[in-house]
């Protein structure tokens, strides 16, 4: 009863010769969804974009208000020169990392307490939505008030925007959490704690990671839209000083600096959102169906 | 040939990781027209995984499958699988998960509801058309399962562990109407199980495999029908068909993976 | 710890320096970027905090900034000094940072096209021309409003019920692209804007008190600098220095005229055309000194009663600080 | 075999008796979590911070900055007997509405289109992520250039705003549809777009609420932030007039008038959402779980 | 009195929308300490209802449940519960998984390596520790579950239809372990299943649950144990007990409501 069989695999040489080749049909595949395959489209799209842009730039339309990608690059090249850049998005990056760090850490904490505290969340609901709903560019003189005008200002401001948009989604993360498997923890004698982090934090980190996906560019926005209301430095004023100077390419390169930051720091959660979900699958209808 | 399910050499292989865990290795076999055929294997042997090529859900890797000699590339209409797993919708209460495939055909509201709630009853789930899955006991859901699938009244049927989660009675009520429904209608029945004397009652033929997909025993059962699954476990025909499964598991098994208990 | 709480008059300990905040980097803030750029701040022993002054974008939200003590010296028009002396009544304006209202109201070619009017027309026509025409302005109760109320008030009519205004903020780009679209007909917008429009040949510099077009308007003062009270008690050494270093601007710029084109160019980040143009339209209104005499108060202060921004004549010694501007400024003269 | 015997309810009438009562247990047990109960909750919450705002002003924050609810109460009253505030909620209502709409219907269909297929998917994602990131204020000229100044622009201003929101959350849901469930569909010969109506659709429903829900907000915000470009009617332009005339009253006016909006269109979602989600339990953690 | 676990007058009932379903009606029933109780019952009499009861899962509409005289309000560290669900956390790998348990109770991370391995090996999923629930079979993900309850040695099992997804040889296997785990350890285990055969070798005492939780039948099964399962159905006595079971489990289904076939 007890007696092994080699497994079939060593057992039959050619057969594993056939398995081998398996592989490499699958690999073909695959190809279709190579990084090098995709990149190429992504290369494909940016360089179709940026030609229609130059294309239209001063034939169509006046260069005062879309610039052009060649006045674009060359007010670039001169600001990464002379260093502007770089201060300007350095201060610009530290509120948004800051106000990031700040509203996901609140938004996630009130989202876990909000989500496993229904009678609570049900009496806070109205006013959580309606202080959501007040645009945070009309609290200026509050925020002013507050917080001042330095850093802190900006930072609590990019915060509050991060904070709403973590939070619902973190919220719906929680209350997606499957009762059998809180059942399954409880069981093993796992107490609030353990229920927590064994099951409800794996079950939410989807939505955190949609809610932080969605809160990163935000976050920007937040710290620009602050850097409007009052600043002297960063990507914000960068956009007012350029604006009111009519030197358009200028608002370009900040907006430009903006969505390579928004795009970098997306990057980033996507990976993470790929390693935390290496256990899903990806969902296919099988349209095309062919063995 | 009347083969209404031709497995060419089929493989099929899963990526764990870099190691490659070949579940199907050059399989062959073929179900004909009419037939009752039950597959028994070791857990983990590949049973559901062939089911699902079979059905049209999961490409092989490599090999062919006909059904009515024609390449199965999708699920087809005239097939109906019942799998290992429940598939209920969570959103949609028993009637309307019964209902579901009629919906897809198009079939009217009238019509529709008056088949889901017959079925519904065959299986004694009549009270509980209003509940949603998760209201359900494990056996309740199998058989909600059960009068889905049969709903569209399937010309083949691929079944996978159907009875294994009733109740003895319940089960023998159900293998009766299984075996009602196949003796009148011609239909081809494809049908795994773990439960050996189950596989009797019920089989033209009993399929035993091994690793890798591979057919350690095919064994036509000569039992005359109707079967009475009461007294047949008495009967000396099925103690030996019994015992020469019983061994063939016995050698399907050790080809698997050693259990060290 | 003791040194602490000496009294701030006596200013042995006082800190030398101040957080400067303006609206924008328009053109009637030109002597700050000056004064910025020379180093007179420094000169004077002044720091600011931060290095360069803090833009706030609008009037509104630096009066606050100044109202909440996150801004000790607000830079801004006259309008908004006004406005915040009905909420706070030990507003000061300490100097002055240029006269004459800097702000055209330019129009498209189509509206010049459409009612046979240029900017050689008659004043009183061009007003009656506006009517029921969409301006842009920056925002209600702004300087840019205070213009078309006067204007419409000087024929007898309510500018408030003959246009359709629309806030646009002090964004001279979006106006401008409002304009060339032809979304909005006109619109009230600080120079060289309009010039800029006429450059482009889709707008023109319609009504322009800088060049005169206003004879009532000319001289008076637009855009002063202004702190509250108890920031002058506090900090009247820094105050005076930031005074000393506007009035070193000042004179910086009525020296050295042959080299403002190119710094208002590098100011406004543009290019040498732009430049020109910017100096041209604002060189008559560089103040010789921060000082703000009676009578550019005065014609500012009238302009707003008949605007209607403000209900009666507010009295020039109540708002203008001018003790404390006289005695900065004597102290230069002393020291230098 | 086929002999029925009358089911226990009625052979036992005392048991009968005792299920009733025990229903009534449920029943107030129930009760902690009454809208009766949760709204007096809602309404001490409401009233403790009228009454802390009413202290504060004027005794240790200057009214200029927070007004004070009186005076809010007295300006709103005002504005309401001379039509003002009707005629500029009318107008925001309108955009955000309509902004909504369009924002919901594109996102939708966006994130259900990039959700089937993960190639496209892939090679947009920093293309989306990057225009997510541009702060829309600073493209202001070129809103205005494109859609005027007039309704239009808010309406396309606000579903933008809204498009990005409903677009991440619609991907998320219908990335995490079931796969098992996909293929019963598959089986039962249903098409694309059976798969679509009868899996997709409903798992993905609970993400896009949360989407609307996150969204409900930003469309409102969005409309105000459009009538602070270009304005001459609606909230953003009655908070703008508010505040450059230091009618600090009336600002709040506007945001009170905002967060109602917001609060009104969250509860319509809440209901939906609850309508479409009674097939899931809440989830219960059993801290204190006493028979 | 050496009850282990007393079920004191305990009623369940849902409710199914406006409709109540009594599910249990003042059950009464004591385990005595280091017996093995099998419950056998028709699908959806209330089963697993009971167990989660039991194991303080769900608090019941009425009556007490008493674990070593003491009131059970939670579940509790002293009692195992393998449910008839699988609640294999999907994010986790096969390894992972067995070893929560541990690691909700704080114990070392070699420690809980070497105790999940081994206890995999036991189950037979050696070679699997890496993957994912999702890429098991039906079969494997019940015997993953099997190994994470039993990983924390507890004293009380509750196993509802542990091996009935298993093969036939597999089953054996593991009922033996079962077996001997509990003979020389004073284990209590109360088990459902629906195999009569299987609770006849495994059973001290069988008890037939009817609708809403009505005891139609307990009886203790005299059979010499170590009961050989091969040989044990061709006993006498064997047949009899099993004959007596199977009537009452048909009292039992005529109770519920009629399946009309
Ligand atoms: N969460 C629930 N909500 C409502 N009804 C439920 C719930 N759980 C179980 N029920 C009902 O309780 C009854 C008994 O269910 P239970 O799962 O205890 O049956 P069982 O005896 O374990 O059956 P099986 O052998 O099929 O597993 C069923 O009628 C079911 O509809
Ligand atoms: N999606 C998958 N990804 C990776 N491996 C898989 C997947 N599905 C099945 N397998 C592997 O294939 C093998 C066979 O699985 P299958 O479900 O076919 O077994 P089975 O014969 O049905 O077993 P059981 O009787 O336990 O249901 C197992 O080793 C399993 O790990
Ligand atoms: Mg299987
Ligand atoms: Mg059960």
């Amino acid at each position: 009863m007890r007696t092994t069989t080699l497994p079939d695999t060593q057992a039959k040489p050619e057969q594993s010769n056939q398995r081998l080749s398996l592989t490499r049909r699958q690999g073909e595949r695959r190809n279709l969804r190579s990084p090098l395959f995709i990149n190429v489209v992504r290369l494909a799209l940016l360089v179709v974009f940026l030609i229609v842009w130059q294309f239209l730039s001063g034939r169509f339309i006046d260069p005062l208000f879309i610039s052009s990608p060649l006045a674009v690059f060359t007010q670039t090249v001169a600001w990464i020169m002379d260093g502007t850049l770089w201060m300007h998005t350095e201060i610009t990056l530290q509120e948004t990392l800051l106000g990031l760090f700040f509203g996901i850490i609140s938004g996630i904490a009130a989202g876990f307490l909000l989500g496993l505290q229904p009678l609570l969340a049900e009496a806070c609901d109205p006013f959580i939505a309606s202080i959501y709903s007040i645009p945070k560019i009309a609290l200026a003189p509050l925020f002013i008030l507050w917080f001042g005008i330095d850093i802190q200002m900006k930072i609590v401001l990019a915060s509050v925007t991060v904070f709403f948009l973590i939070f619902f989604n973190t919220l719906a993360g929680v209350r997606n959490a499957d009762q059998h498997l809180i059942d399954a923890v409880r069981l093993m004698g796992g107490r609030y704690r353990d229920v927590l982090l064994k099951v409800i934090v794996p079950s939410a980190t989807g939505s955190m990671l949609t809610g932080v996906h969605i809160a990163i560019p935000y976050a920007l926005i937040g710290a620009v839209v602050a850097e409007l209301i009052a600043s002297n430095r960063g990507l914000g004023y960068l956009i007012d000083a350029s604006a009111t100077s009519f030197n358009t390419a200028g608002v370009f390169v900040a907006l430009l600096v903006l969505s390579i930051i928004g795009g970098i720091l997306n990057a980033l959660v996507n990976s993470i959102d790929r390693m935390t979900s290496r256990w899903k699958t990806e969902i296919s209808i099988g349209r095309k169906l062919i063995p | 040939m009347n083969a209404v399910i031709r497995i060419e050499g089929v493989s099929k292989s899963f990526l764990h990781g870099q190691q490659e865990n070949v579940v199907l290795a050059d399989m062959n076999l073929e179900i004909q027209q009419g037939s009752f055929v039950v597959i028994v294997g070791p857990s983990g042997c590949g049973k559901s995984t062939l089911l699902n090529i079979v059905a049209g859900l999961l490409p092989a890797s490599a090999g062919r499958v006909y059904y009515q000699d024609q390449l199965m590339v999708a699920p087809r209409l005239e097939i109906g699988y019942l799998t290992q797993k429940d598939t209920l919708m969570p959103w949609r209460s028993v009637e309307r998960n019964v209902e579901l495939p009629l919906e897809i055909r198009g079939i009217g509201r009238a019509k529709r509801g008056s088949i889901a709630s017959e079925l519904i009853g065959k299986v004694g789930l009549k009270g509980y058309e209003k509940l949603y899955p998760r209201q359900l006991s494990g056996g309740m859901l199998r058989r909600a399962s059960l009068a889905r699938m049969l709903c569209t009244d399937p010309e083949t049927l691929l079944m996978d562990e159907p009875f294994g989660a009733l109740d003895a009675q319940l089960r023998l009520e159900l293998q009766g109407e299984l075996l009602r429904l196949w003796e009148t209608s011609g239909k081809t029945v494809l049908f795994v199980t773990h439960d050996i004397e189950e596989a009797i009652v019920l089989g033209d033929r009993v399929v035993v495999l091994g690793s890798a997909g591979g057919v350690i025993l095919d064994h036509t059962i000569e039992l005359a029908r109707p079967r009475d699954a009461g007294r047949i476990r008495f009967q000396s025909q099925f103690v030996e068909i019994h015992q020469r499964l019983w061994n063939a598991l016995m050698v399907a098994r050790s080809q698997q993976q050693e259990v060290a208990l | 710890s003791c040194s602490n709480n000496v009294s701030p008059t006596t200013g042995s300990t006082e800190s030398m320096t101040l957080k400067v905040g303006q609206v924008a980097n328009e053109i009637s803030f030109f002597p700050m970027y000056v004064a910025l750029r020379q180093n007179f701040y420094k000169a004077q022993g002044l720091t600011l905090d931060p290095s360069t002054p803090i833009m706030m974008g609008s009037g509104a939200k630096l009066t606050t900034a100044v109202e909440a003590d996150s801004v000790e010296i607000g830079v801004g028009s006259v309008t908004n000094v006004f406005t915040i002396s009905r909420v706070d009544a030990y507003i000061k304006m300490i100097g002055a940072v240029t006269n004459d209202y800097l702000l055209d109201i330019a129009v498209s070619k189509q509206f010049e096209a459409q009612t046979h009017l240029s900017a050689s027309s008659s004043l009183a026509d061009k007003i009656q021309g506006l009517r029921g025409k969409k301006i842009a302005i920056s925002a209600p109760g702004s300087a840019t409003d205070a213009l078309l109320t006067y204007l419409f008030k000087q024929q007898g009519l309510d500018a408030q019920k003959e246009v359709v205004k629309v806030n646009m903020g002090a964004n001279t780009p979006a106006i401008l692209a409002a304009l060339k679209a032809g979304r909005i007909d006109a619109g009230v917008l600080s120079p060289p804007g309009g010039q800029i429009a006429a450059l482009g040949s889709y707008g023109d510099a319609f009504i322009s008190p800088v060049r005169g077009d206003i004879p009532a308007m000319q001289h008076q003062l637009f855009t002063v600098a202004y702190v509250k009270q108890k920031v002058i008690d506090a900090k009247p050494k820094a105050i005076a220095a930031f005074i000393r270093a506007l009035a070193q601007a000042e004179d910086y710029i009525q020296n050295h005229p042959e080299q403002m084109p190119g710094m208002m160019a590098s100011y406004l980040k543009a290019d040498q055309k732009t430049g020109n143009l910017a100096w041209s339209a604002v060189k008559t209104s560089m103040p010789m000194s921060p000082l703000i005499n009676q009578q550019s108060y005065d014609a500012s202060d009238q302009f707003h009663v008949k605007a209607g921004l403000i209900a009666v004549s507010l009295d020039y010694k109540n708002l203008v600080a001018t003790d404390t501007m006289k005695n900065a400024l004597s102290a230069t003269a002393s020291s230098s």
